[in-house]
């Protein structure tokens, strides 16, 4: 096979630039910067060209590498994209690359060490998305704990040691059962490789503790209603580059999970807990949403709200037919991409200001034109506006719930309306009214800014204007998935 | 009359050892150079390293065999002492004042204690290994007395608590000579094999375990640890809380196959409250320690609480995963005290946490190389602390102890705490203490990097070291039944 | 001849003695005393067992617990004499340079 | 008559014993103890053998004890004045003790019950030579290697004594 490696060599990449790095005298920090850029650069070519060579028809693994790793347990490297997984690399490369960039004046010290965890990070989430070998799996999902436990612990705000410890305690809490379960089906089948658990029968009481076991660890990440309180402490006091990598794609990682685990390995238990994770879904949506509406914090309302948008993902995903999933796992990288961007904007007034506060903005619509214009964009595309990327979504994973649970999707409707509030609400606050005196003279948006965000804007009309190449990559191989349960 | 082998080819790297340790220890008033105690503890060292490996096979009497597993754990252990030593160079340095050649010596006579007990076919030797083993220690614990007041404290519940064990089996030792007037490991099994005795055995098994935990610090018999701990030079630490250990649970497991092997299951039952309490207490009292020796003391607590889990379940594959958890605590332990001392030749005051704050500022590789073995300590992968606890765990479920194994996996996130306090503490604190930027002794640096090497490496492919260990253990497990 | 029980009770009971002094006992001396008393326990046993069975290695493992308690001693008695040297302390209890 | 004998010594091993244990003075307790080992030594004897006899009192109360009185007598100890020794380490050490009495308790039954009935390892024959025969043709066959281990094991006491009882240099302003 031609593209054999290809998948190594965008996950193993930032590996150089590591090496480079740590190679690199502390006293120059701008080499230090260009070369984490250069490299987050290629490896992100690297991953569209996986993107360019994938074949959208076939709904098997592709790529596929699979060498031995740890003979005595029959554990294998073993890695391998489908359509469910394949737009979620260049998404972290991608994220990679713009945290990079969005980071390259706001982050002064420990320079060194902070673009080392970036790329580690880069590293563990595309070892998550690829790896089909669930030791592997839990390895790279284990070791993205420590780099997102330094970003947010090292470079964060002032409340930042409780937020890491909680974010580090709650996930790591979440992954020992889902450690559990992957010993547990190890030994009943006798491998680790995904590929040969599909398909295999439990007892019913057997196939619901597992299902638990694996739906706590991605509960946690996702995150969904009950355990989500980590989220918006940790998004708080996140740099702005913690919080775009945490919102781009780390709690993706659940929403990924989902689709990749539970709905192939458990079919039976996933019907039976289906109306549960419904319930919880919508409860979510609109608490969040809710919760939403009384926050003075600019950071800490974004973080409500993806709480809310993963809602509508794992409503998506658990409506169990085509429609929800597709819409699902879109809504996941246009959730990636606006809340994204949305934290990058609040990091471009917070470094200018060094307030969170949204009392203490108004009327930047003068005074800072670009940027409102910019957020504008932002802000419809998290509403759902027709034309943006978050609509497509949006309809479709209610669509989709709409053929499994009507009442549902009445209270998840609710639940738009509500994210329309809040998030108009906080434009208007913040950009309109009367200016304030903080908000006069702020200096104009720099390149790497620029940089960052203009992908973004492009990336939402072009998802939201013409979503069916990003569907297509998919269709197949969710197909493939639902093919199991009944 | 049994015809008896004196085969002193077999002896020769423990009279080696015994020699050169006399040696080192009588000289030392004679020359006044310092360095040359190391020296040539050092060659010494590296040449048994290779000598062992032409060590026939074959008995000294019937006490003393020298085998496979026998060799191979010697060779780890070798391997885990020539790194104590080159610790110990970089510490002594700091004690002009001190007599390098006895301090040397001590340490080696304690490892020939080691190699008794490793090679022992009976329990009287096995008794006087683990005395020789131990009564050095006392000893060395004490070393720094004139400056230290705690480290005669230390060296006194050290010893209390070894005179504890000491008793505990002799009278382990009057049970099992009792029940079946023998004390050769391979008759005691035989006995059991005929299902007699079963339960004065394991009356005697309990003693035998407590006696042995003493050494291990498993719960009841914990308290000593963190004093003596704290007490001792870092280079004697590192080798009480990793070789003393490993060489200890090697030989537990030895016991278990040898003499014990119809019992196992039964054993492993009396292990596992006593496994799970001491990784819950090693973990909790861990959490409100502010002196890193104290909290890497209890942390071993808890860490050798995970390695016993592998024996409750009396399958073989459990035992290889116990030394192999061990194996990597070993070395987790060299890194983090060679790091410790790196921190008290900058400050003495690094050694409690709270001054710690904000060093990652000035000795960015070091921090991260304590990062490191922390996350290594915690059980995050992808480092080699991770490895060992899966494989743990792994064979737990496997032997369908799952509530243990849940227990083990819950107390593990307890666990985890006051390793990422450190981390808080060291990279995202702000701290004020001065000192200055010690360079780093070669000795050091290399330690330093080759644990680091081999707790990421075990932690990215165990797989050699673990076949390693496994094929020892299951060719001299086969040997074994082969003979009776 | 003297039934082979009483020697096992003579045992037990001399070891309970020895073992109340190390545990509960904070004179360091005293503490020492009570190990040779465990140890004196136990060679009773093991000789009555050789004595009754025909059998020399429990007299051998006699003659190393002797020698084993001499060792012993002699290392307690190496600590207390530079425990008291250096602190003028021979409590148990009174040594607590330690916290937690 | 063997019977008496028998108890006259266990008396004389249990009573000293608890007093030594329990006795304010060191003083008092070695000397209890010296009592106890005399009356050891003589039930060693009623076991057969003279050796283990003779060497339990030239070791012990020939030079352990002497070792004993001697620190005692250096280091000066009064009286404790306190009688608070049940006091401090109680808690723990009760429930260690409690755990044991307990072991004691339900392994005593089966422990006596179990007469010695196995089958001599290194079996003797007091026809063929005397006990101190028998045991110094053991001790250097069989057991030569546990000998020699007990040589360097008491070596290693001497060493390690010297090693900590030299005096060290203390090295100005160094307090690590």
């Amino acid at each position: 096979m031609a593209d054999f490696g290809l998948l190594s060599a965008i996950l193993w990449f930032p590996l150089l630039g590591i090496a480079a790095i740590i190679i690199t005298n502390r006293s120059r920090p701008d080499t230090i910067k260009v070369i984490a850029l250069i490299t987050a650069l290629i490896d992100f070519i690297l991953s569209i060209l996986l993107l360019y060579r994938f074949d959208f028809t076939n709904a098997n693994f592709q790529f596929v590498e699979k060498i031995p790793w740890l003979d005595v347990i029959n554990s294998f490297y073993f890695l391998g994209v489908d359509g469910i997984s394949v737009l979620f690399v260049p998404l972290s490369t991608l994220v990679t690359l713009l945290c990079i960039l969005i980071s390259w004046y706001s982050i002064e010290e420990k320079v060194k060490e902070f673009y080392l965890a970036l790329l580690f990070t880069n590293i563990a989430m595309v070892g998550v998305f690829l790896s089909l070998d669930l030791l592997l799996f839990y390895v790279f999902w284990e070791a993205l704990l420590i780099p997102m436990y330094l970003i947010i612990g090292i470079w964060g705000g002032p409340r930042r040691i409780y937020s890491t410890i909680k974010f580090f305690l709650y996930t790591f809490f979440g992954s020992i059962f889902m450690l559990a379960a992957i010993i547990y089906l190890f030994l009943q089948f006798g491998t680790f490789d995904y590929t040969l658990l599909i398909g295999k029968t439990f007892t019913p009481q057997v196939e619901k503790l597992l299902f638990l076991g694996f739906l706590l660890a991605f509960a946690v990440k996702v995150p969904m209603w009950p355990f989500h309180t980590w989220l918006p402490d940790a998004h708080t006091e996140a740099p702005t580059a913690g919080s775009v990598i945490l919102a781009g794609i780390l709690i993706k990682l659940g929403g990924y999970g989902m689709v990749r685990f539970l709905l192939p390995l458990f079919p039976q238990a996933t019907l039976f807990f289906a109306k549960l994770i419904l319930v919880l879904s919508v409860i979510a949506i609109i608490y969040a949403g809710l919760a939403c509406l009384w926050q003075d914090d600019l950071k800490r309302l974004i973080a409500y709200s993806s709480v809310s948008h993963m809602g509508f993902v794992t409503l998506g995903i658990f409506s169990l037919n085509p429609i929800g999933i597709n819409g699902a796992i879109l809504q996941m990288i246009n959730h990636g991409i606006v809340t994204g961007a949305l934290f990058m904007c609040v990091g471009v007034i917070y470094d200018r200001t060094h307030s969170r506060a949204i009392n203490y903005y108004g009327g930047l619509a003068t005074t800072f034109p670009l940027y409102a214009a910019l957020f504008m964009i932002f802000t419809l595309a998290s509403i759902g506006l027709p034309g943006t990327n978050g609509f497509v979504g949006e309809f479709l994973i209610l669509q989709g719930a709409f053929m499994k649970d009507k009442a549902m999707v009445i209270f998840a409707a609710t639940g738009v309306i509500i994210g329309a509030a809040y998030m108009l609400w906080l434009y208007q606050r913040v950009f309109f009214e009367k200016p304030v005196s903080g908000v006069f003279n702020l200096p104009p948006l720099r390149w790497n800014e620029l940089l960052s965000l203009i992908p973004m804007v492009l990336l939402i009309f072009l998802i939201g204007l013409y979503p069916n190449p990003f569907l297509d990559f998919m269709k197949t191989s969710v197909s493939k998935i639902l093919a199991n349960i009944p | 009359m049994v015809t008896l082998s004196l085969n002193f080819g077999s002896l020769a790297l423990e009279l080696f050892f015994l020699l050169s340790g006399i040696f080192i220890f009588m000289i030392d008033r004679f020359i006044k150079s310092k360095s040359y105690a190391f020296w040539l503890s050092f060659w010494v060292i590296l040449g048994s390293m290779v000598f062992i490996l032409f060590i026939p096979f074959g008995d000294f009497t019937r006490a003393f065999r020298i085998d496979f597993f026998s060799s191979s754990i010697k060779f780890l252990l070798l391997i885990g002492f020539f790194f104590v030593l080159l610790l110990s160079d970089t510490h002594l340095n700091n004690f002009p004042g001190l007599n390098f050649g006895e301090f040397y010596g001590l340490l080696f006579f304690s490892l020939f204690g080691i190699f008794v007990v490793l090679s022992s076919q009976d329990f009287l030797t096995l008794f006087i290994g683990l005395e020789l083993m131990s009564i050095p220690l006392y000893f060395l614990i004490a070393t720094q007395y004139v400056y230290r007041k705690e480290s005669l404290e230390g060296a006194l519940k050290y010893f209390i608590a070894g005179a504890l064990s000491g008793g505990l089996y002799i009278l382990f030792l009057g049970i099992v000579y009792y029940a079946t007037g023998t004390i050769y490991f391979e008759e005691v099994s035989k006995r059991l094999a005929q299902g007699l005795l079963k339960k004065e055995l394991l009356l005697g098994a309990v003693f035998f375990i407590s006696a042995l935990s003493i050494k291990l610090s498993l719960v009841p018999f914990h308290m000593w640890a963190p004093d003596a701990y704290e007490a001792s030079p870092l280079p004697i630490t590192a080798f009480l809380s990793g070789l003393i250990k490993f060489a200890v649970m090697a030989v537990l497991i030895k016991v278990l196959i040898l003499a014990y092997s119809p019992l196992k299951i039964e054993i492993g039952k009396i292990l596992i409250p006593i496994s799970l309490l001491t990784i819950l207490i090693g973990s909790l009292l861990a959490i409100r320690q502010d002196n890193l020796v104290r909290l890497l003391a209890y942390s071993s607590i808890a860490h050798v609480g995970y390695a016993v889990l592998g024996l409750v379940s009396g399958d073989f594959a459990g035992y290889g995963f116990s030394l192999f958890y061990m194996f990597v605590y070993l070395f987790t332990t060299i890194g983090s005290f060679g790091i410790m001392i790196y921190l008290v030749r900058a400050n003495r005051g690094f050694l409690e946490i709270p001054n710690l704050a904000g060093i990652c500022q000035n000795l960015p590789f070091i921090s991260l190389l304590l990062l490191i073995f922390l996350f290594s300590l915690a059980g995050v992968p992808p480092t080699a602390g991770f490895m060992a606890k899966f494989y743990i765990f792994l064979m737990l479920v496997k032997s369908q102890y799952i509530g243990v194994a849940i227990l083990a996996l819950l107390v593990s996130v307890i666990g985890a705490y006051p390793y990422i306090r450190v981390i808080k503490v060291i990279y995202m604190d702000k701290g004020h203490l001065g000192y200055y930027k010690p360079t780093y002794p070669i000795f050091l640096a290399f330690s330093l990097i080759v644990a680091t090497f081999i707790v990421i490496l075990l932690g990215i492919y165990p797989r050699p070291m673990l076949d390693f260990i496994q094929r020892t253990l299951f060719l001299y497990i086969s040997l074994q039944f082969l003979q009776l | 001849m003297i039934p082979f029980e009483y020697y096992v009770l003579l045992t037990l009971l001399l070891f309970c003695i020895g073992l109340i002094g190390v545990l509960f006992r904070r004179n360091l001396i005293i503490l020492l005393v009570s190990f040779e008393i465990m140890m004196n326990a136990l060679m009773i046993l093991f000789a009555s067992i050789s004595h009754y069975t025909k059998d020399v290695q429990g007299y051998i493992i006699v003659f190393f617990l002797i020698a084993l308690a001499a060792a012993e001693a002699g290392v307690g008695l190496t600590l207390v004499v530079l425990l008291y040297r250096k602190l003028r302390k021979v409590y148990a209890d009174e040594i607590n340079y330690f916290r937690g | 008559m063997d019977l008496l004998v028998f108890l006259y010594l266990a008396l004389g091993m249990c009573i000293p014993g608890l007093l030594a244990v329990l006795s304010k003075n060191p003083v008092h307790a070695v000397l209890w103890v010296l009592v106890l080992i005399i009356h050891q030594a003589f039930l060693l004897y009623t076991l057969g053998s003279e050796f283990l006899a003779a060497v339990q009192i030239i070791v012990y109360a020939g030079a352990v004890l002497v070792l004993f009185l001697f620190v005692v007598y250096m280091i000066n100890l009064r009286m404790e004045e306190r009688w608070r020794v049940f006091v401090k380490r109680s808690s723990l050490g009760l429930l260690i003790l409690l755990f044991f009495a307990f072991f004691f308790f339900k392994s005593l039954a089966f422990l006596t019950a179990l007469s010695p009935h196995f089958k001599a390892n290194l079996h003797y024959d007091l026809s063929q030579g005397t006990n101190l025969w028998w045991i110094a043709r053991y001790l250097f066959t069989h057991y030569l290697f546990q000998f020699e281990l007990i040589g360097v094991l008491l070596l290693v006491v001497v060493l390690g004594a010297v090693f900590l009882l030299r005096k060290l240099k203390e090295v100005e302003g160094d307090s690590l």
